[in-house]
């Protein structure tokens, strides 16, 4: 049975070990092998993505200089990251699942979910901002990895119910040491559901970079070991990231079962503002990875195919200044909180115990208001 | 679903024939998957095997592997994609073959089947049941009788039940299954076999209520699940001795039922609580604690703790030692300064 | 090695400067690597970085990273190769970067930490200690505030301590380094920037006593970790209305100072508890329990429990709300009978 | 530099799909590319590793036995995997360590251990029977691939001190699904450490057959996820098992890191004596099984070579014998249990309210002395 061979033969493929390119960091088409036989997507939706991660960048700087002035508990920024997230995101439909980890925000954005709703639990406004189901995007997992096995729970149910839907994860480089990440990738093999794993290879887990992760020579290597599909690609070139990750998420919904995708990029920022990274990364490796920038790259190739006008260059701007005038406002403005909401979403059936201590802190607060110190 | 609603067995209304816990399981998930084709059941050996107990004997030559089948042997990825199923709409009930095997699963537990809902205030619940044969008493090899409640009871966001007869364990596993909560449904490993003539589909007491099933005046005498049964021996054989044991079987650790047992308690004025699992720590701790919190005056004595020692659970061979028995819940009673009362 | 033996310094009795609690940590790995090189530490950040709460800051650079070094990011694998090496005769101290990433390590802890030495008949045993930054109150985002000490301080096997000032932190690291024991040492985070005068190498009561830490006569409140400063504020704060509030650091919760605490509650006749976790099941109930058992006769009143609500741990802008204060605690005492003393 | 780049090869060789042997099924020698260019052992390893196969073929039959009569708690057999067990096991010294799991009776037998002391836990008189330091050999572990990572952790502390031992462990195929597989894995091969991982494949995790346990071609195929040489090995090739892990501990003890090898096997018993395999296989497949018995292919090729005497056969089945005879001796002694030692171990430290504990119990044995009922 010749399907059998090739799937056979695909269970055991290596992933190529120079990562998969489509354009490279001049901004020129690649050609050959090295394009791992993946097309240029088309130039309209090369714009769209470009346009999604000037947006994206510009959210990020502004979340970034926000919460330098204090105004969010903490922000896990993905500059730089915008072609690895952008480009796979991209990849799926509204009707798809997506589950996210905390370095998401702009694969968020790009899923149409307000910033304010993104930020409010980087703001401690509440753990997590957004209705998760009108989205389809789960919460921004934190517990690193347990996300991955969410995304395969729920794609095997959709898959049981003849659903055609896709379930998308990321997870970071040094999430995939947990015991979790391979779980995931095992029960999403051996059930064969529709789940495409990313892995944002950003190259550091905090402060430890990725050799001491893995000895392996990539982190798509890892595939093999569950019989499935594996693709190592530049996280830098979007393209490169929307046309793996589109084929992988059109193989899956085809019942062809998960694919493993790691993209190469670069945290340039810090882990989160509280990090330092002069500690333990010297500031050229950084200057190196800038100089790859992933909009860079594709602006070049969009110049240089005449496809992207003044005009567009303009408008675009405008829409990120107007998005970043936006994020200013919803996190300027005073969050409106309710502290009795403590008690409230816990359990579906309410308790009579956590009734008690609710209305103990109703008390407490009427007393305050009473006698504000 | 509400858990008041009459239910209807696949089998219906049968008349009453001798069934074990083991078989009141199956036949509670056997008419809940009849039910909801949004149930489904999986973990270690639950399909063509029916599990180690024989829990989910004949469910898959049933209702199909799409229905039960068998996971990868890994109970973090058994917990993390029954969230996922449950995010997508399925009531996903899956098995940890033993307690102590449910601990690589601790932080799916913990920190996502417990927060998920609160998290996403209310938009994302989780009907999700884990299943765990608990506790000891069957002779099992090291980490077959450990006794976890403690930890899920200690837990927010988590409802945590044991039933401790077959009635309850069908009509338990029945609302847990029906449940918009997780719940985690544990299982005592040693009643399993324990016989009792059943009608199905039975309805017993909501499953968050604790329940009088021995009436008594002197003491009360608070088990749960296998230590029930101790209680009721205890209560027995005290009864020869004029001594008037009240038995309450808790079935619902989280919530806890506080009318019921302090109920009993204020009319018995002693109160003692016996489980397996270690003292230091366990779930006695959370029930002489509130017991006495909210009873205090009404008390003649200390609220007693009989456990097991603060130690691993022995080997097969000495586990007598360490599990309370019906004389020592006795002797403890003996302790109490009853000249107090 | 013994706990009372006088400890050397690396950098040798220095005069007293101010050091924060992160800073007597630091200096207490830092002695116990000098002296001992068996003592390896690793862990997710520990090394460059110095660790997320900086403890480990500095170590690298001095003892070279076949004694401290960053490990692959997953928990289990952490806790379960400390046990291997300490097998082979080291002495490791893991980090687990907050309460709520030890998750993944729950069985190798649970099973393995807590089991080895008596499964082996006392012929292996684990000289381990796990660091656990823990608790709240640091405006951390979802699992960053966890408070987990009731599931290790149940688990038979481990022993669990929490400084609460930098002195203990020193001296109880050095001898949970020392111990033969495996030992969980929770960091309060909150506390981690507390300062103090200290002279190094300093050594305070042994791990496993509690110490009275203000003297009182109406009221003793038991703290530990970061309730220990929560519990003196009360204590000022009711000095003032005349009530005197005795103060109890309890240091270990396993094992338990049942001398130095129902010695302190025999005194007063009335106790509280705090703690951050939630209360059910939270380890306040042992206390609580343990001080009622033994102590029954002398309480006019109820242990009270004065925690966390029964909630997971709650977004920054809302945990004020949620973590018990002085004020809460003041306001829990009125909630006693207090003319039945 | 050559040497980096064959290492770097060998982080990506995928493992032979067909299992390495060294003897065919009918005892034949294999030569050519079968065999993966490793060397039959010499006639004096095959004939002692022969005499431990026979010896713990008795041993397990007999205990087996004394099982259905009742006399153990539970005996998981290692019926049919006696070349796995042994072969793997033989491969390292008496200083080297090992890990195994409740499966490896066979191969604690061949580590010198003595029956009575290897089933102690299975007797239920106490969790773990023998001397784990003087026989350098780890508790029988059933939390699976728990031990994987002792054993890790184990070689990587040896490595520090540069102690030149090994850390050999063994994880059935369920046994890899598990997170702490991955972990054990992934921190080997980070750290390097000697150790080598024997995946028993037995072909069943209870009743769950491999193809639900992975999608993966081979389980070998797992180490080029971790940049770690792979091995897919006929388990019922003692001769295969033993040169393929001889290998790996020789280069583990030069520094060269860890091996991940997979014995494929068969369990031939049920899974312990409480399972019932006829609820998940046919019949015919243990029989099929049986034909590939590991003892009978050896003995074929030792007496094809003239190496196996009748007297050596003699001298071997009387030695057989008589170690049953002693398990059933040790086995139908009554054990000397003193509940009292319950307390005395679980801290090295005393503990007040353990010595309560203790005394409490001790008084209520006496009074239990003094009124037997
Ligand atoms: C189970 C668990 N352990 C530890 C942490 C603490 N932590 C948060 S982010 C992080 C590093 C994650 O690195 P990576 O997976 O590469 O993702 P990145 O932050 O680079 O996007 C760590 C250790 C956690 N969130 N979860
Ligand atoms: C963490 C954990 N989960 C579940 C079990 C229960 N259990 C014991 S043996 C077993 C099957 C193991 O299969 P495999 O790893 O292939 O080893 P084998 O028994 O075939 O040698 C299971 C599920 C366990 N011991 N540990
Ligand atoms: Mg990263
Ligand atoms: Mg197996």
């Amino acid at each position: 049975m010749s399907l059998n061979v090739e799937h056979h033969a695909a269970r055991r493929a290596l992933p190529s070990e120079k990562p998969l390119r489509l354009l490279d960091n001049a901004g020129h088409a690649v050609t050959g092998a090295a394009t791992g036989g993946f097309s240029l997507p088309d130039t309209e939706t090369l714009l769209d993505l470009y346009r999604k991660m000037v947006v994206a960048r510009r959210f990020d700087v502004q979340v970034t200089a926000l919460t330098k002035q204090g105004r969010l508990a903490t922000y896990p920024s993905a500059y730089g990251q915008e072609a690895c997230e952008i480009g796979a995101v991209s990849a799926i439909s509204a009707d798809d699942w997506l589950f996210p980890t905390y370095r998401e925000s702009v694969a968020l954005l790009t899923r149409g979910i307000d910033p304010g709703d993104i930020l409010k639990s980087f703001r401690g406004d509440w753990h997590s901002g957004y209705d998760q189901r009108s989205h389809r995007t789960s919460t921004q997992t934190t517990p690193l990895a347990t996300q991955a096995l969410h995304a395969v729970g729920l794609a095997h149910a959709a898959r049981l119910r003849h659903d055609p839907i896709v379930a998308l994860t990321f997870l970071g480089d040094g999430a995939t040491s947990e015991g979790d990440a391979h779980e995931a990738f095992n029960f999403a093999a051996v059930w064969q559901t529709p789940t495409v794993f990313i892995v944002q290879n950003n190259q550091f887990a905090i402060s430890v970079p990725l050799a001491r992760q893995t000895h392996a020579a990539t982190l798509a290597d890892k595939a093999v070991g569950y019989g499935m599909p594996g693709f190592h690609v530049d996280g830098n070139d979007v393209a490169a990231m929307y046309a793996v990750t589109r084929a992988a998420v059109d193989r899956a919904r085809a019942g062809g079962g998960p694919t493993l995708i790691e993209g190469l990029t670069y945290r340039i920022e810090a882990h989160t503002n509280s990090d330092d990274p002069t500690r333990y990364r010297p500031a050229r490796d950084v200057e190196h990875w800038k100089r790859r920038d992933p909009i860079e790259r594709l602006e070049k190739y969009l110049v240089s195919e005449g496809a992207l006008t003044e005009a567009t260059r303009s408008e675009i701007t405008d829409a990120a200044e107007a998005l970043a005038a936006h994020t200013r406002d919803v996190i300027t403005t005073e969050s409106e909180l309710d502290p009795l909401e403590l008690f409230d979403h816990v359990y579906a059936r309410p308790r009579r115990a956590l009734l008690e201590q609710r209305a103990r802190l109703e008390a407490e607060l009427a007393e305050a208001a009473r006698n504000p110190r | 679903m509400t858990a008041t609603k009459t239910r209807t067995g696949a089998d219906a209304a049968s008349a009453p024939t001798e069934l074990t816990m083991a078989g009141a399981l199956n036949a509670a998930l056997r008419d809940a998957m009849a039910e909801d084709d949004r149930v489904v059941v999986y973990g270690e050996d639950v399909g063509p095997l029916g599990g180690v107990f024989r829990v989910t004997d004949g469910l898959q030559e049933r209702f199909g592997d799409e229905r039960i089948w068998d996971s990868p042997l890994a109970e973090s990825g058994i917990v993390g994609t029954a969230i996922g199923m449950a995010i997508y709409g399925m009531r996903p009930v899956v098995e940890m073959q033993f307690d102590a095997f449910s601990y690589p699963a601790f932080e799916q537990i913990v920190s996502h089947v417990a927060k998920m809902r609160n998290r996403t205030k209310g938009r994302v619940s989780l009907p999700l049941v884990v299943r765990i044969p608990c506790a000891g008493a069957i002779g099992g090899v090291e980490h077959h009788s450990d006794s976890s409640e403690s930890y899920w009871a200690s837990t927010p966001g988590l409802t945590v039940v044991m039933p401790s007869n077959p009635a309850d364990a069908y009509s338990m596993l029945r609302e847990a299954i029906e449940s918009d909560d997780p719940v985690i449904f544990m299982e005592p490993k040693s009643r399993y076999w324990a016989k009792a003539p059943l009608a199905l589909p039975v309805t017993t007491a909501p499953m968050d209520r604790a329940l009088v099933v021995r009436e008594g005046s002197d003491v009360t005498l608070i088990g749960y699940g296998p230590t029930v049964r101790t209680a009721l021996e205890a209560a027995d054989a005290a009864a020869e001795e004029g001594l008037s044991i009240e038995v309450v079987d808790l079935r619902s650790l989280s919530p806890f039922d506080d009318e019921t047992v302090s109920a009993s308690v204020r009319k018995t004025s002693r109160a003692a609580v016996i489980h397996e699992a270690a003292q230091f720590g366990g779930f006695g701790a959370e029930v002489a604690a509130r017991v006495t919190e909210r009873n205090f005056y009404h008390l003649a004595a200390p609220v007693l703790r009989i456990t097991g020692f603060d130690i691993p659970y022995p080997s097969p061979k000495l586990e007598e030692y360490h599990l309370p028995t019906a004389d020592r819940v006795l002797a403890a009673l003996e302790t109490w300064e009853w000249e107090l009362a």
